[in-house]
């Protein structure tokens, strides 16, 4: 049997098959989520100002969201901000006019994001641009009919104000779904699903001729990012207390996510946690120490990150680095 | 710690659609800043305090401005804060600041629904979206319009300016034959225009930013499409008055004006306010308008809430605030709150941009021109 | 009635041969070279700002600027092309860090905008004389007229280029593969340099007509007209500037006449309503060959 | 166990398989040959349901495949392979072979396994954590190979499976071929390497611009006149 | 190390046109693939390349098309070297390469695919007329289906019009990557005659391929690659006998008739 060159090779590999170092990777990692939960979980009792807080783990979980969706199945959805707007919506409406309490709204954005997402599951017939820029249409879409009905529906333009709000409430709900997602994603990494995601990423045609029901598998992978967009709406809402269409169905949310997922490397499960961590911060620091310039600089960090580290921050570690693909992933 | 002077935390647009307002509303509160500590600052606790003015950016951005107000008050430990521009900012700083206890005077709030969310601590001094509307529509009444078309851009102020205006003109029985809401981003009006002619309306009445004035008026001239009563509440806004000839005859709204002379009892009359205006600002790329009046009025009524109250605590600065109002007169005009700190004073002005200017039509008392009325079509100018 | 949809036609059309100019320099950009443009409106804008600096500085004919306009942004697009693109297909997605790249691009465009032109809104002060031609009770702007004849020129001129010249062939081979275009012996990087110079000139000469068309604009609606940017192409179908033409007039259009029976609140949707119909029945746009990626 | 009946398959107006009609019997081999462009490929791309037939019927073991979707013939038990290789660019290679089998029942360790064993056979077990991209030519042929047989199905389709492999591992090809069919496997084999043709299939069928132009065993193909002129030449 | 060979000696008449001089090349700089492989093409002559699947072979031939940086030693054509140099100016030196995986512009024609070919002398239209006709002389098929995308080309059907695009600008040497996989029979040889009829057009040919036989019958020189390295090499007299080389492919070439 000809050898091929690949003795020198097995030190590197992107998956390391091993399930011992598959394990001790995971629970390296999920420890330190345990710690970090603690850690975040203690702020309030501390009166931080847990506006910079909320946020960050907002992010966090929309990026991770997302990357189920752009990272692990290839599908960069524009109008991912849909679901976050329909869940904000939804739990407002349930919570104001129909004077529930706000865990009937959370249940009520979990259903609406599901519904929602069924609704266009049809899109995933599509590949690349047409996919993003159709949802996007979808998103638009939903903000204009939205800001159309009746004030005692859903408030008009002014939206609806909850009345009350629940700052620490809300952030640990926060917390608890980010905790939630990163564990999803995690096992999603390690899963058959995942696998199956990630083959369909490659290539869908091929997938389906070895057996795979793309259109179920996608299916599952699309409800699961849109009810985590729609539950982080409904906890913001509860959190400003206040919803209105130009902010819960603005596009610049999806634009966010996919940033703070990019930056920090797409299909990888701790690429958008270290993206979003990394830009929130430089963004605060440039916002308070450059007044003026603060959106110019933004921009340039922006690209500069990408000039250097194209396939993001872990991304690019690990094209690099191969042999970091036993620690990060 | 020992106070060394009283901190007012606020946010300003350095970008963003409310950049320009916000930021001439930022020189009204300079003017403020200047002339209390000029005067030594603010009485209280038998001391006066300096005022420190905690200013932030909020790039229009309703997350930033939550995050912020919150810092605001957590962190940086202010005293009191004056609200950032336009409703849409205000009704997300609003519950912010109203769930961590803070007093806010709002200078740019004027949409209704922020008063009626049950807020304790939060003070308008603009006159009100259902307010603003009485003058024009008065005005329109007695000149003689019969149909009017209402049309407004999507968002809390203009839309409840307009719902408003709408409810009073049917309320003053006129026929309102179109009443329109156009989403953000609108470039093309020129069908909703001719609808509205097509109606047969003689009052065309918008309440929109002056972003969209802009094409507006350009597309009337195009089509020759010329109201007799055409409104627009913030026509008198500068990049709307450049457009020239566009932007002839249209009456618009404001609160503050040159000519007006309101009988100040706190802080600067019209004259002084202009004079310091000048002396700050020598090159400023806009005069005073009635936002810099507005936001340097919240300053006034905001100092002298502390000095009554002789307190920073939320709940003594709204009832000073509520027991000075009626009696208490602004370089913007009468400050009057109710409990909720809905404002009723401020009374609107109208003005016409005639060929020698702009020129007060109404209210009567303080008018410098009668109105041209009709406008005259595009035609016969 | 009747006058008023007519009328909505008429400026549907040229509001949509406007949008189908800002896809046409996109498609050049993403359906050519898969660079995720997202700081194309910014140019468009720059473009608006540039035609009232030329008009209030020589105060001669505006459409005048348009060859200045070209060749200062044909060299600021070769200038963009050479800084950021190259890096960019070390990445194991270029087009989505392309997106990225172009995000930060445009904030920082937006921001030196603002810079030097302040937030507010500004207007080009021009009106045509005479101002408007009527044919029976239709108006039609004059400034619509220049704008869809400039418009239809450089549509046709790019046509040319893409399919019947070579340069065209190998810049559209290029994404069909990129190491076979070298193979046969094409500098793929000085053609793309070109091609973008080339998108980012006719988005800033699109910014010239649109801001004699609607004189009022600020340095923020860019965002806006990047994304009408690329509905119009994905309407349109990628890479082919006559479809791209074609998708803006059908969402301009579908825009306008909605106007004339829906409140105005709602006839932004009816576009993209016809947008998502049309792409579930015709999934590569109404003239892509197939979908790609 | 598949009958295909008078298959026609039109692109636009070029006629690609011209009303073919062919049977595979259990546990066989059918050789498929003809010029390049005959219409091979299509075929294969017809039963497995890339493409849908123009006109004609396939039956496999009774269901007809008409109309189904890829997936759901796969799991009635047809594989294949593609002419020019389709791998999971960045999945990794034992990954690329686990991808037919997510939904079994077995654990995964167990699947693992049986990945890994089959890259030993072939010698790739060294470099089974490498994306499948970073193959050469040939392995990845050799990996679709695997993929094809952890599938595991009963028809398998395999288009050009000895194009630019070594010789050494078309050896390793045959065996496995022969082995799976003593397992009771059935194949359609499309190869222009006759002598593995001619030695593994009984019955051959030869194919020019999308017509049947010979049908029958190694023998007679081989001295029918037309095939010679079309196909094998002299 | 090649002309330390003996074998290489004796075969090593002819000047050498293109080759790669101890050259080592990685892809991710991690490991090498390529180390210390010496090739040499003399001018005129069909020089071989063989070996197992992932010996290196292709990336042999990606490395003398400029597609991947030595890290070690030099691409030598004509005396000079060429390392660094970006591939598209390979052709315009004369060096033309038809790699193993599809090359083609699958939505264009048939026709601009080959415009394309001519992209060196795109100007000089008389030339590129003619060359099209040769084409479509040389290649019947591509001719009736100018005008359809080269995508809906059968798997040969694509393989002609990869040759006959590598052919456009009649190079001096041409790189072919298993020109014949999965080319019937008697087009095969009609191929494999076309490549042995080049020499004596002048043209120099490097020709990697896993059909041995056939590859023996048209080189002139063979070259063994195994595990990135020279395992063997020889003139066509070393082909047969008891040679190293012979005795090395001798089991691979029992098997294997076309
Ligand atoms: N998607 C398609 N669109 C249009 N024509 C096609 C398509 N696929 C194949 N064809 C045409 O159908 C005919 C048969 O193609 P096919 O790929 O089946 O040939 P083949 O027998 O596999 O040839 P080869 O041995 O070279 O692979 C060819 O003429 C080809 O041009
Ligand atoms: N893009 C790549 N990235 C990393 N490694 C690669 C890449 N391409 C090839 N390799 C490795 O380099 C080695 C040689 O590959 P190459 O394609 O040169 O082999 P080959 O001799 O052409 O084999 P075949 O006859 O199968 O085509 C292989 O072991 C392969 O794993
Ligand atoms: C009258 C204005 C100061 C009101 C302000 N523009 C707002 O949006 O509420
Ligand atoms: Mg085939
Ligand atoms: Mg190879």
């Amino acid at each position: 049997m000809p050898p091929t060159p690949g003795g020198q090779r097995q030190q590197r590999g992107p998956y390391v098959s091993s399930n011992r170092l598959v394990w001790t990777r995971t629970s390296i990692w999920l420890g330190f989520l345990a710690l970090l939960a603690l850690g975040l979980g203690l702020l309030p009792a501390y009166g931080f100002s847990l506006a910079f807080w909320f946020y960050l783990l907002l992010w966090i979980t929309l990026a991770s969201g997302l990357n189920i969706m752009a990272g692990f199945t290839g599908y960069l959805p524009f109008g991912y901000v849909a679901f976050y707007g329909i869940g904000a919506y939804a739990a407002a409406v349930t919570v104001k006019m129909h004077g529930l309490p706000i865990w009937a709204g959370f249940i009520a954005a979990a259903l609406a994001g599901v519904v929602l997402s069924l609704l266009f599951a049809r899109t995933m017939v599509l590949r690349g641009i047409y996919f993003s820029i159709v949802s996007l249409a979808l998103a638009v879409i939903c903000r204009l009919l939205i800001a159309a009905m009746p004030e005692d529906v859903a408030g008009g333009s002014y939206g609806i104000a909850l009345g009350f709000s629940n700052p620490d409430g809300a952030y640990y709900a926060m917390l608890a779904l980010m905790l939630a997602t990163l564990l999803t994603v995690t096992w999603l990494a390690q899963s058959r699903l995942g696998m199956a995601l990630r083959a369909i990423r490659d290539d869908p045609d091929t997938a389906e001729t070895v057996g795979i029901n793309i259109g179920r598998v996608r299916l599952k992978a699309w409800v699961l990012s849109a009810v985590i967009a729609s539950m982080t709406g409904a906890i913001e809402a509860w959190y400003t207390s206040i919803v209105d269409t130009e902010t819960a169905f603005n596009l610049l949310v999806s634009t966010k996510a996919v940033i703070f997922a990019v930056a920090g490397g797409l299909g990888t499960v701790i690429g958008p946690v270290v993206g979003t961590v990394v830009m929130l911060i430089v963004d605060d620091l440039i916002w308070q120490h450059f007044p003026v310039l603060n959106v110019f600089l933004l921009g340039l960090v922006i690209v500069l990150l990408m000039m250097f580290l194209p396939s993001g921050i872990v991304g690019s570690l690990i094209r690099a680095k191969p042999f970091l693909r036993r620690i990060l992933f | 710690q020992e106070r060394t002077s009283i901190r007012i935390g606020l946010t300003v647009s350095s970008t963003g659609p409310y950049a320009v307002a916000s930021q001439s509303g930022e020189r009204g509160i300079g003017i403020w800043v200047d002339d209390v500590n000029a005067r030594g600052g603010i009485e209280f606790e038998g001391k006066k305090y300096p005022v420190e003015l905690v200013k932030r950016d909020d790039r229009s951005d309703k997350q930033l401005v939550a995050r912020v107000y919150e810092s605001l008050i957590t962190e940086e430990k202010v005293d009191a804060l004056i609200a950032p521009f336009s409703s849409t900012l205000v009704g997300v700083a609003a519950p912010v600041v109203e769930s961590r206890g803070g007093f806010m005077v709002s200078w740019a709030g004027s949409s209704d629904q922020l008063f009626q969310q049950g807020y304790k601590n939060i003070v308008s001094v603009t006159a009100q979206a259902s307010q603003i509307p009485i003058t024009s529509i008065d005005l329109a009444k007695k000149l003689g319009v019969t149909k009017l078309a209402v049309v407004s851009i999507d968002e809390p102020f203009p839309a409840s300016a307009a719902s408003a205006a709408k409810g009073m003109a049917e309320a003053a029985g006129m026929e309102v034959v179109l009443d329109e809401h156009y989403a953000k981003g609108t470039k093309d009006f020129s069908i909703l225009l001719q609808k509205a002619q097509a109606a047969g309306a003689d009052g065309f009445y918008t309440s929109s930013y002056d972003a969209d004035l802009i094409p507006m008026l350009r597309q009337m001239r195009e089509r020759e499409i010329s109201f007799p009563y055409t409104y627009m509440l913030y026509g008198s806004s500068p990049a709307v008055l450049e457009t020239g000839e566009d932007a002839a005859y249209i009456f618009s709204h404001t609160q503050f004006d040159a000519n007006v002379n309101w009988p100040v009892t706190d802080g600067l009359a019209t004259k002084e306010f202009l004079a310091a205006y000048d002396k700050l600002y020598p090159n400023a790329a806009y005069p005073a308008d009635f936002q810099t009046a507005l936001a340097y009025g919240a300053g006034v009524i905001l100092e002298k809430a502390i000095a009554t109250a002789n307190s920073t605590e939320p709940a003594k600065l709204k009832q000073a605030a509520l027991d000075f109002s009626g009696d208490t007169v602004i370089v913007s005009g009468e400050f009057k709150i109710e409990e909720t700190g809905f404002q009723r004073g401020m009374t609107p002005i109208v003005l016409q941009n005639q060929a020698d200017g702009l020129k007060i039509i109404a209210p009567d008392a303080i008018k410098t021109a009668e109105p041209v009325y009709p406008i005259p079509a595009w035609g016969e100018r | 009635m009747t006058t008023l949809l007519i009328q909505a036609l008429v400026s549907g059309l040229i509001l949509g041969a406007l949008y189908g100019l800002i896809g046409c320099s996109l498609t050049i950009i993403y359906g050519t070279m898969r660079i995720v443009n997202f700081s194309h409106g910014e140019f468009v804008v720059a473009g608006c700002f540039a035609v009232l600096m030329f008009f209030s500085a020589t105060g001669l004919h505006p459409l005048l600027s348009i060859p200045l306009v070209f060749v200062a942004f044909f060299l600021v697009g070769m200038c963009l092309y050479y800084l950021f693109v190259p890096r960019l297909n070390r990445g194991d997605d270029p087009e989505v860090a392309s997106f990225l790249t172009f995000y930060g691009v445009s904030l920082m465009a937006g921001a030196i905008l603002l810079f030097f032109f302040q937030a507010d809104t500004r207007s080009l002060n021009y009106v045509f004389t005479p101002s408007v031609f009527k044919i029976g009770h239709v108006f039609i702007p004059t400034a619509h007229i220049a704008a869809l004849a400039t418009g239809i020129a450089i549509i046709a001129a790019l046509t040319w280029f893409l399919y019947k010249t070579i340069y065209g062939k190998a810049l559209r081979a290029a994404i069909m593969n990129r190491d076979a275009i070298q193979i046969v012996g094409v500098n793929i990087n000085t053609l793309s340099a070109l091609a973008f110079g080339l998108a980012i000139a006719i988005a800033a000469s699109t910014g010239v007509l649109l801001a004699l068309v609607f004189p009022a604009f600020g340095p923020f609606s860019g965002m806006d007209y990047t994304l009408i940017g690329f509905v119009v192409i994905v309407l349109g179908g990628l890479g082919h500037p006559i479809g791209a033409i074609i998708g803006g007039i059908v969402f301009g259009i579908a825009e306008q006449v909605a106007i004339v029976f829906l409140p105005q609140s709602l006839s932004q949707a009816v576009g993209f309503v016809i947008l998502i119909a049309a792409i579930t029945l015709r999934p590569s746009g109404l003239f892509g060959k197939v979908a790609l990626r | 166990m598949l009958e295909v009946n008078a298959l026609r398959k039109v692109f636009g107006g070029l006629v690609a398989v011209d009303t073919i009609s062919f049977t595979v019997p259990e546990n066989s081999i059918l050789g498929l040959i003809g010029v390049n462009g005959s219409g091979k490929t299509t075929i294969m791309n017809c039963i497995n349901g890339i493409y849908d037939a123009t006109e004609g019927a396939i039956n496999f073991r009774g269901t007809n495949l008409v109309g189904k979707k890829p997936y759901e013939i796969a799991r009635l038990g047809i594989g294949r392979t593609f002419q020019v290789p389709r791998l999971f660019r960045r999945l990794t290679l034992t990954e690329n072979l686990m991808v037919p089998v997510l939904e079994d029942s077995r654990s995964n360790a167990e699947l693992t396994e049986k990945a890994n064993a089959l890259l030993a056979e072939v010698d790739l077990y060294r470099i089974r954590d490498n994306h499948a991209e970073e193959l050469s030519g040939g392995q990845q042929k050799l990996v679709e190979l695997l993929r094809v047989m952890m599938l595991n199905p009963d028809l398998i389709l395999l288009d050009e499976p000895f194009a630019g492999v070594h010789p050494n591992l078309c050896k390793v090809f045959l065996d496995q071929i022969l082995k799976l069919k003593d397992a009771g496997k059935s194949f359609i084999l499309v190869s222009h390497d006759l002598t593995s043709v001619y030695s593994l299939s009984e019955h051959l069928l030869v194919l020019n611009q999308g017509k049947k132009i010979a049908e029958g065993n190694a023998a007679d193909i081989q001295h029918n006149p037309d095939v010679i002129e079309a196909f094998l030449g002299r | 190390m090649a002309n330390t060979t003996p074998a290489a000696g004796a075969a090593a008449s002819g000047e050498v046109i293109l080759g790669l001089e101890d050259v080592s090349v990685s892809y991710h700089g991690d490991i090498t693939i390529l180390d210390h492989v010496n090739i040499s093409a003399r001018k005129g002559m069909v020089t071989g390349i063989i070996g197992p699947n992932g010996a290196g072979k292709s990336t042999a031939l990606k490395t003398l098309y400029g597609f991947l940086k030595p890290t070690t030693g030099h691409i030598r054509y004509k005396g000079e070297s060429l390392n660094g140099k970006p591939p598209y100016t390979f052709i315009e030196r004369g060096i033309a390469f038809v790699p193993q995986n599809r090359s083609l512009f699958g939505d264009l024609s048939v026709q601009d695919n080959l415009l394309l070919g001519c992209w060196v002398f795109r100007n000089d239209a008389a030339r590129v007329r003619r060359v099209l006709e040769a084409a479509y002389a040389q290649f019947p098929i591509l001719g009736d289906k100018r005008h359809d995308p080269a995508s809906s080309l059968s798997g040969g059907q694509q393989r002609f019009l990869e040759l006959a695009r590598a052919l456009a600008l009649e190079p001096e040497v041409v790189l072919l990557d298993e020109p014949t996989a999965m080319i019937a029979p008697k087009l095969s040889r009609e191929i494999y005659d076309f490549i042995r009829a080049l020499p004596e057009k002048g043209i120099t040919v490097v020709l990697v391929d896993q059909n041995v036989r056939q590859c023996a019958a048209v080189s002139d020189y063979l070259y063994v690659l195994e595990l990135g390295r020279n395992k063997a090499e020889g003139g066509k007299e070393m082909f047969e006998g008891d040679s190293a080389l012979h005795k090395l492919i001798a089991e691979w070439l029992e098997y294997k008739i076309d």
